[in-house]
């Protein structure tokens, strides 16, 4: 599965994506948050705040705990702000 | 229409292009913005905007599709811009075009208040100063987007 | 700034001079107005505009004035002509600029509001037919301008 | 004091402007309809009918029967159809 991360999430990070292979425990959508901030305390600052983080799986924003099954895509990043 | 590029675009042409033989259009409303000096900070000297490529495209899709549902248009046209971009440059160009200039003003405003709060673009200012800075989300912007809900 | 003319313009032109080397600018508005194939008739093939030349003046300065005063504007223009016009012609361009959208956007509805019921101008449509016809007065146009009251 | 005529009225009545000198008993608007209509048969036809008539004294509208008194230019026309 691929992650994406946008603007701040990804300077702070310092990574634009990265592919993983999810482990088999991780089914959802809060499964994989946790997973990413369980890796060290930069991912776990940057997702302290989850009111900041906008989440789009497979190019479509969701705001529920959606189920990871079948996804190939998942991006977090700031709330835009084009325009 | 929706065009995602990282190159300058002239707000006339592109008016002339979506006007040009069709005699039932009377109206026709542009939106164009504008990177100005100021914004969250003082004294920006650019602005370099990153997106989602992929999803934008998506996205402006979805909000031209709405706004055509909503209102009797006869034609539309978003284009945005990523890349760096200089003062005074355009962003982003909203055009709609009907019979009748309350749709064409109301769709206009309602493509952009959606952009707005919708496509996945992001702004890195850069100040004279040598800063740089993500803006961050409005609630006038939040509040804008919900007058069409 | 307002131009009464028989003249054509350019859209783009106008915007471009509105806003160039004024960096405080965010947004632009533009309204132009084409003429239609269609209006109180089928069929119409070209448009006369009449006007009350120092009244229309006096009007278009008093209702910019207006605007001015009501939004946050960094500049603004209507060009409105006068004489015969063909299918698809441009006649009346108001451009608004302003550091928000909002006031671009309510300015620019407000200007052709009030210009479409204040304005001393007169169509007078020529159908394919041979035929000519004063426009009426419309019961919509009234209605939008009494929203600003 | 000059008149001006636009568009059907204009039409109708033959002619975009007249220079008038008022009878002594005109002292106000309404006196100057009553003085044109009585004219003929078109005027008072062209007139029959206010509601269909704006008025324009020095460039500026007026709605109430307003006095002559140092006018320079009075203007009948119909409602504006521009934009």
């Amino acid at each position: 599965m691929k992650i994406l991360y946008f603007a701040w999430l990804r300077t702070q990070l310092g990574m634009a994506e990265e592919v993983i292979e999810l482990p088999e425990n991780i089914l959802k959508l809060e499964d994989l948050l946790e997973h990413l901030k369980a890796r060290n305390a930069v991912f776990e600052a940057a997702f302290s705040d989850m009111k900041v983080i906008r989440i789009a799986v497979d190019q479509e924003y969701v705001t529920d705990n959606v189920s990871l099954e079948g996804v190939q895509e998942i991006a977090f990043f700031p709330p835009v702000t084009g325009g | 229409m929706i065009i995602v590029q990282d190159a300058a675009f002239d707000t006339g042409a592109e008016i002339k292009r979506l006007t040009d033989n069709n005699t039932q259009i009377g109206a026709v409303v542009s939106f164009t913005g504008l990177v100005r000096d100021f914004n969250d900070g003082a004294n920006v000297q650019s602005l370099t905007l990153e997106h989602y490529p992929g999803m934008t495209e998506k996205e402006l899709e979805k909000i031209e599709a709405l706004a055509l549902n909503k209102w009797d248009l006869t034609d539309s046209l978003i284009i945005h811009r990523y890349g760096k971009m200089e003062l005074g440059e355009a962003i982003v160009l909203v055009v709609t075009a009907s019979a009748h200039r309350s749709d064409a003003f109301e769709a206009a405003a309602f493509l952009m208040d959606w952009l707005k709060t919708k496509a996945p673009f992001w702004k890195l200012e850069e100040n004279s100063s040598g800063s740089e800075n993500w803006v961050k989300e409005r609630s006038s912007d939040i509040d804008a987007a919900k007058k069409w809900d």
